[in-house]
């Protein structure tokens, strides 16, 4: 097999000096009783081309072979890659690195990240942006866990009803074995998280709340930090949607504690959702809670700037059963991607390209609503909105997905059974006017 | 002793990408704007982030000459011992690459999702017959995830015996995130000092193992690079207390095809589809950490699950026993993309190849090395083997002059100071795709620098000297932490 | 003075590949044989060649490690005069890779190469709008190849006018590849002097300039960076006496869409796609050498030629004046496809763009520079400019010392004593796509070399210390050549 | 443009220095007679995205996009290519550099192609290989002049008729203007080079053979050896399939003084014909009269290995009017291609490849004797073969284009007039058995 170099003559003259009659001599420690009498039962090896064959068969099955138009998003989203950041992020140096545990010949990886963590933080106006988490989702769970243990008194947190729907689930099986408690804050007729529910709730150590919601509704950040305030509990946000940032006010300006995020948007493929990009910022105040590696820059003997992974005495490799959590490896070389992409949109780019999912959201809105369908709620969006479908509509986006490969929105109700023919619609920059006018012609 | 690989060439320094920003610059290419502005409120909206304004050449050199400062595999043996550091194989990357896995979106519905949702449901037969298990989720993104996830199953397990437990044991030869991952469960780890043979003895185990204790979890083969020769009686131990069995298969590499851990009396494992199945590891991730389990916990597993009727396929939520979701959508696709490629790239015979000759590869090292640095245990080892400082301790060198050392000579160091159980810990995995040229070149390399170190110490304790940088200071970087430009 | 880019890292010695085989080793997933074997007569069989036997990452790491060696546009600035070392767009190679491209057969047939067809007819198109020329070939594999074929056709062009010429005018400023192509046709090259402003006189034009004097090859912006202000009057001077003008357009990149060299009363000209249009050098090629030419002389054009007929593309290959067939298809097709992207993605005011800044980076150059470095034609340039080392002469210190101390601060030196006429000509050709920061520390690096000249020669004499190898032995190289291993 | 990096304000600093008021001033030197009055016309320049669409678009156009079955070769072979290859050649340090001038620094692309040359004369088993050319058809009109430029008697070179009909054009091509011949050998009935004709010819300065021939045919190289002796003229052979030599004896244990070669099948995709790699090899006797670069060791200040390009004095930028060529820029990156390819296959591989490539081609060939086409000639061959098809081929043909995108051979009639339906076949290691059954069954 080609990625085995062992000749029979180097396997004779190693098994000479390992000391081993055979190979399965090497084995000899394992007792019988213990080894497997009958193999592997596995296909039959494939060649480097019947593999090519097999995996292209394979991914025509699934409809984004075809090129599809994603209206679509809910936590996964359609936007544009340029060309050189595959190129740069495939280059063997970053992508068969491991974690730069030896820091002098990682400094590649170091600079990137550390140049990373800063981006993440100058997009959130936050403090601190660790290293990367394995997705929003997750991310967020660790946020509770934070605000729960800092709070010695209270053991709920208490989670807004429009953060996505998976990441309440995850939450809830990392609080199921610790005892603590995830109460739902409900939502407003306007979709919105409901003030009004949170003030009157009591023993909470902390509040987290997505913006834009999983309805893309933009929450009233400020509201949240105030009752926070007053509550004298930590404060979190979650985002799905990272490019939002380009054009609104980040939670960072809000006063967010902690911030858990996606940055999927940010130059990394959809693939089915993962692997996505856990973002995860935080405070100065709660640095050494935060989970997960951190980049730091500092000197070399020659006192020449350099970088490497600091304040691990948070992390499992040390500090072990007292860790701040039990992650190890995270998404590395999608933070890498995400720095790449951040760098080459840029301020300039950033800006523009947030503004134009939002002026295309409005635009399909209106053409939606022209063609009968009812905009429920009247609240602020970025990319994704609702709207209430007219009789008919399923069929008619089974037709569209079967003649034009288009994915009009997304059923709601296994998400929110009382939102019955309510989808959630998503316009990216990849989204045209044409194809939105078309869409709305043949939905009316 | 041959030519060794470390020598020194023209790099180029570059400040950080803000410090190339010009105000004004773009380096992408805009879409065009096709409909009308839709300004947002004023009070909704904020300053543009301060990103870096480049050209597109910018960015490009900028990464090129980053990642010309990074060591991966591509560039030479990294020998790094419990990280399983093989090659990746290049057509793994252009599998995943496909536009029909890459473009998919998560919720575009089974129906139309039908080539991943057998490609997941595949691997996951795959995996669950070369762990010898009934069943297996893809889900966990990582190994620590999967721990995680398979600490849950076991806390789900003892919830609905009825009494739930407090304790778990836990080796001292296991990896950090074994108690870490425990502890999120409110396990208390009970430390479990391996025997004199560097494994574990059933006594120690039945000396701890009560009704209390949820479990144990093994590592096996363990971080020594030895095999858990008692594996069986411990299991044995553990069931008739009550308790399960967690396995952390982080090091499976060793024995595909040999052992089925599914079939010796492991309840739960993990495994890192980035270690022993080749997805590169991309400089700390993303990986992926399957767990697999037996019959019995199968309704445990994470939701949503993938099941065939007929010869479609569809997720599946309700089940009610389930420990939950753990990732927002199906875990790290991209990743198993490359795992399955790999494993239906090898076989049968080519997984049961790997591991026999990446035990070959580390007894080898073993036995030439020997000689040169302390053995702690000198047993036949499996797929890594753990040496120390011990005879370089009276020319005051360590373990870490050594390994920084290595990198003059053009080599990745080995894991070093883990397992904490060795002293100086020197813990070298070459994998079985490193070249017995290649491996008597480093061979080479550790005897000469076991020579500097009697010879001329100062090599040591000055090394590296051909990197871009020097060693760091990484005291005062964790002291006054400076984490962002 | 702004850090320079260059330093020392740890990079890796590599054996010649075959040092690394091993009997038995095949890099190669050898496809399965579901046929008989069909064994050849033996008296027809030889030994297999005796290449390396490799494993796959053995292949990995040995091209990985070369590749660390090099130097490319993307690892730093590249200002080798006459070679228009610009930014290769990422994105052009993506267009080149896709399967409709790339696994074309040329044997097809038209119907089912309409797309590579129509792609080839309107780059031809553009082309002729960019050179202000009525007809275009990209067949040409080359600049050189693009001279062959423009030679060709003048020699054409004059056998039809029954009677055959044997001279050819050269300036002295001429890159050596139209001497040499001349002389493919026979054309005896009449060397010409530039005149004192480095440029070509009407006057000494027409005193060689004759009725057996097929015509004139000029270099427009000329090799010392410089536009020839008098081409109008030399075309007409050349084509009074029956010649012919063609031109080397290697140096486009310094004029487009400020002039149409075919409107000026050049004949034929050749352009360098590897240069003004973005395609990657690649280490000494593949480029593309398209030439365009007169209404008159499109008759004479190699075949086939592409052509439209309603919506629909065909070759053409009955063209009885044609020159013939220069390539065995159709030319560098994917070369082609880069350039073709390149100029949708300009546009017309964006090639007038890259012309002026690559104009203005050069004349920012030479005017920052030329206190520091002699400057023997001091006048506004135009992409390049060319000085030499008359100032460090004293110091005993060369055109070659500087370029190679230039390495060691991370920039890839300028062209070297070329063009002729400047003895220790230093030919400095930055681009458009080198920004200012880049530019000025390009500027301190040779700066702060020129001090060094006076103050420190030997570092220049020594230099470079910072690459793999030292300066290496030409002559021995070439008084024993060892060509093979 | 994000290819310009000139912002405003660098624009007005450099205009400064460059004593300049405009860009527009920077052209003065340009008498205003010689400048165009109105710009460039040529379509607006493209978003990278737009160039994605219209791109696809125009690839789309061509066949091979459906992922065809190519049954043809004739210069242009359909073999596998590693997923190694792309990735390595792409990486910028080899693809974005210039032709190696600075040895220091452009030993990755010297040793690469020293490699190249080394593995090249292994295959051809001849002294010396040059660095590349652009394609067999220039590489074999170079080799013509040279036997030309050597025999001061003889001025014309007298070339196989069963040598590629296109490169038999580039040779007249490069002969025309300098009064050189070019005379033609007939072939056998048995679809060989007629070795009596070529006897009976007087003062040639060289003879040119391809072999395999254009008909696939193996050509007896030894007998030519011998007549060229007995002329004491120059031997050159050709070949357009470099893997033949995976099994078949090597031109150079025939003697040839001469060899010019197509690379592409060395992992080169074939890309509608271009740029595909040309090889040139001689003897050591020739060596100053090869054309083109060549990479040769030598050693650097230190002692140490290293290479550079050398022997330049044969060519133009040292010798100008004088030099053996006026080739300057080559087809390195595709010959660093073969290189790659070449260590991949291997001894073993290459000759496994070659054997496969002639057991498929023979098997295609007793399918569709079975299918009723006539063998038509009777000679050894490797991958390709004539035969005369049965009444309505042509319509078949066109079906299975259509209906299943396979190409069935290559209709012979206009380079061959005399050839009517007379079809040129080709399999490679990408055939599989199933399709040519099925193609067997289909023209039945
Ligand atoms: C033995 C062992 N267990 C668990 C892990 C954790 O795996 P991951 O880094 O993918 O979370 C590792 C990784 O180093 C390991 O070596
Ligand atoms: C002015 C000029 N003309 C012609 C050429 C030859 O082009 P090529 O190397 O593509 O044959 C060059 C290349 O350096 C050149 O600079």
């Amino acid at each position: 097999m080609r990625y085995l170099p062992h000749t029979q003559e180097d396997i004779r003259e190693m098994l000479a000096v390992a000391g081993s009659p055979s190979l399965d001599g090497l084995f000899d420690t394992i007792p019988d009783s213990v080894k497997t009498k009958h193999g592997l039962n596995l296909p039959e090896p494939l060649t480097e081309w019947e593999l090519n064959d097999h995996m292209e068969k394979l991914a025509s099955e699934n409809i984004a072979c075809k090129g599809y138009t994603c209206l679509i998003g809910a936590g996964s989203y359609d936007h544009y890659i340029p060309a050189i950041i595959p190129y740069l992020v495939s280059r063997s140096e970053f992508a068969t690195a491991y974690t730069p545990y030896q820091p002098e010949v990682s400094q590649g990886t170091l600079q990137g990240i550390y140049e990373f963590q800063t981006m993440v933080t100058d997009l959130l106006g936050m403090d601190i942006a660790t290293a990367s988490h394995y997705d929003c989702g997750t991310a967020l769970a660790e946020c509770a866990l934070i605000a729960l243990r800092k709070n010695r008194k209270a053991n709920k947190i208490a989670v807004s009803d429009l953060v996505h729907p998976s990441h309440r689930q995850v939450i809830e099986t990392y609080l199921k074995p610790t005892g603590y408690e995830m109460v739902l804050i409900p939502h407003t007729a306007r979709g919105l998280t409901d003030t009004a529910a949170l003030e009157a709730m009591a023993d909470i150590a902390g509040v987290a709340v997505q913006s834009p919601n999983f309805f893309g509704h933009i929450e009233d950040l400020a509201a949240f930090r105030k009752i926070a305030d007053s509550k004298k509990i930590l404060f979190i946000t979650s985002f799905t949607e990272a490019l939002a940032w380009g054009v609104l006010k980040n939670p960072g300006s809000f006063g967010a504690d902690l911030v858990a995020g996606e940055g999927q948007s940010l130059g990394i493929a959809k693939t089915f959702g993962g692997p996505g990009l856990g973002l995860l910022a935080g405070t100065s105040k709660l640095m050494r809670d935060l989970p997960g590696r951190l980049v730091g820059r500092t000197k070399d003997t020659n006192g020449q700037d350099g970088y490497v992974l600091t304040l691990s005495t948070r992390e499992q490799h040390i500090r072990r059963e007292k860790a701040s959590s039990n992650i190890c490896s995270n998404n590395g070389l999608n933070a890498m991607t995400a720095a790449m992409y951040l760098s080459t949109v840029g301020k300039i780019g950033i800006r523009e390209i947030a503004q134009l999912n939002h002026d295309k959201a409005v635009y399909l809105r209106s053409a939606l609503t022209a063609a009968g369908f009812t905009p429920v709620f009247d609240s602020p969006f970025f990319n994704e909105f609702v709207m209430k479908v007219p009789e008919g509509f399923k069929k008619k986006r089974a037709d569209l997905i079967h003649r034009h490969c288009l994915f009009a929105g997304l059923d709601l109700t296994p998400f929110y059974p009382e939102l019955t023919d309510h989808y959630l619609f998503c316009a990216t920059e990849k989204i045209s006017r044409q194809q939105m006018d078309q869409l709305a012609k043949e939905v009316a | 002793m041959t030519r060794q690989p470390g020598t020194k060439g023209l790099i180029f320094n570059e400040p950080n990408v803000w410090d190339k920003s010009r105000e004004g610059r773009c380096a992408i290419s805009l879409p065009r704007a096709d409909v009308d502005r839709a300004p947002l409120d004023p009070s909704l909206t904020g300053e543009a982030p301060n990103l870096p304004q480049l050209s597109e050449l910018d960015v490009v050199r900028h990464y090129t000459r980053l990642s010309q400062w990074n060591f991966g595999v591509d560039s030479g043996m990294y020998p790094l011992g419990s990280c399983t550091m093989k090659y990746n194989p290049k057509t793994n990357e252009v599998q995943a690459a496909r536009q029909g896995f890459a473009g998919a979106h998560p919720l575009a519905g089974d129906e139309f999702s039908q080539g991943a949702l057998r490609l997941m449901y595949d691997l996951e037969k795959y995996l669950a017959e070369i762990t010898g298990f009934a069943g297996v989720t893809l889900q966990p993104a990582a190994g620590a995830h999967g721990e995680l996830a398979g600490m849950l199953i076991i806390h789900a397990y003892h919830a609905k015996q009825g009494k739930q437990r407090s304790k778990i044991i836990i080796p001292d030869t296991a990896h950090g995130t074994n108690p870490a991952s425990a502890t999120l469960c409110g396990y208390q780890s009970i430390n479990l000092k391996s025997g004199p043979k560097g494994i574990l003895e059933p006594e120690a185990v039945a000396a701890v193992m009560d009704e209390d204790t949820a479990g144990i979890m093994i590592t096996n083969p363990n971080t020594l690079g030895l095999f858990e020769e008692h594996i069986r009686e411990i299991c044995d131990i553990v069931h008739a207390k009550g308790g399960l069995v967690y396995g952390d298969g982080a090091n499976m590499n060793a024995i595909m095809g040999v052992v089925k851990p599914g079939k010796v009396g492991i309840d739960v494992l993990h495994l890192n589809l980035h270690k022993t199945f080749s997805t590169p590891h991309g400089g700390g991730g993303p990986g992926a950490g399957p767990v697999a389990v037996t019959e019995e916990l199968i309704p445990f597993l994470p939701v949503p699950r993938v099941e065939k009727e007929l010869d479609s396929f569809r997720f599946v939520s309700d089940c009610p026993e389930s420990i939950g979701r753990l990732h927002t959508f199906y875990g790290h696709f991209g990743v198993m993309v490359k795992a399955y490629a790999y494993i239906l790239s090898m076989g049968a015979q080519g997984l049961l190849d790997v591991s026999r000759l990446a035990v070959l590869n580390a007894n080898y090292i073993k036995e030439s090395l020997k000689g040169t640095l302390n053995l702690p245990y000198d047993r036949p080892c499996m797929h890594e083997c753990v040496f120390n400082d011990a005879h370089q301790k009276k020319h005051h060198i360590t373990t870490m002059d050594m390994a920084k050392r290595l990198l003059d000579y053009g080599f990745h160091p080995p894991t070093v100071y883990f397992p904490l159980v060795v002293e100086g810990a020197f813990m070298v995995e070459p994998t079985e795709t490193e070249s017995k040229e290649d491996i008597d070149q480093f061979i080479d390399a550790v005897k000469a620098i076991a020579k500097e170190a009697q010879t001329d110490p100062e090599k040591l304790t000055s090394a590296p000297v051909l990197p871009k940088v020097t060693r760091l200071d990484e005291v005062a970087a964790a002291r006054k932490p400076c984490l962002r430009g």
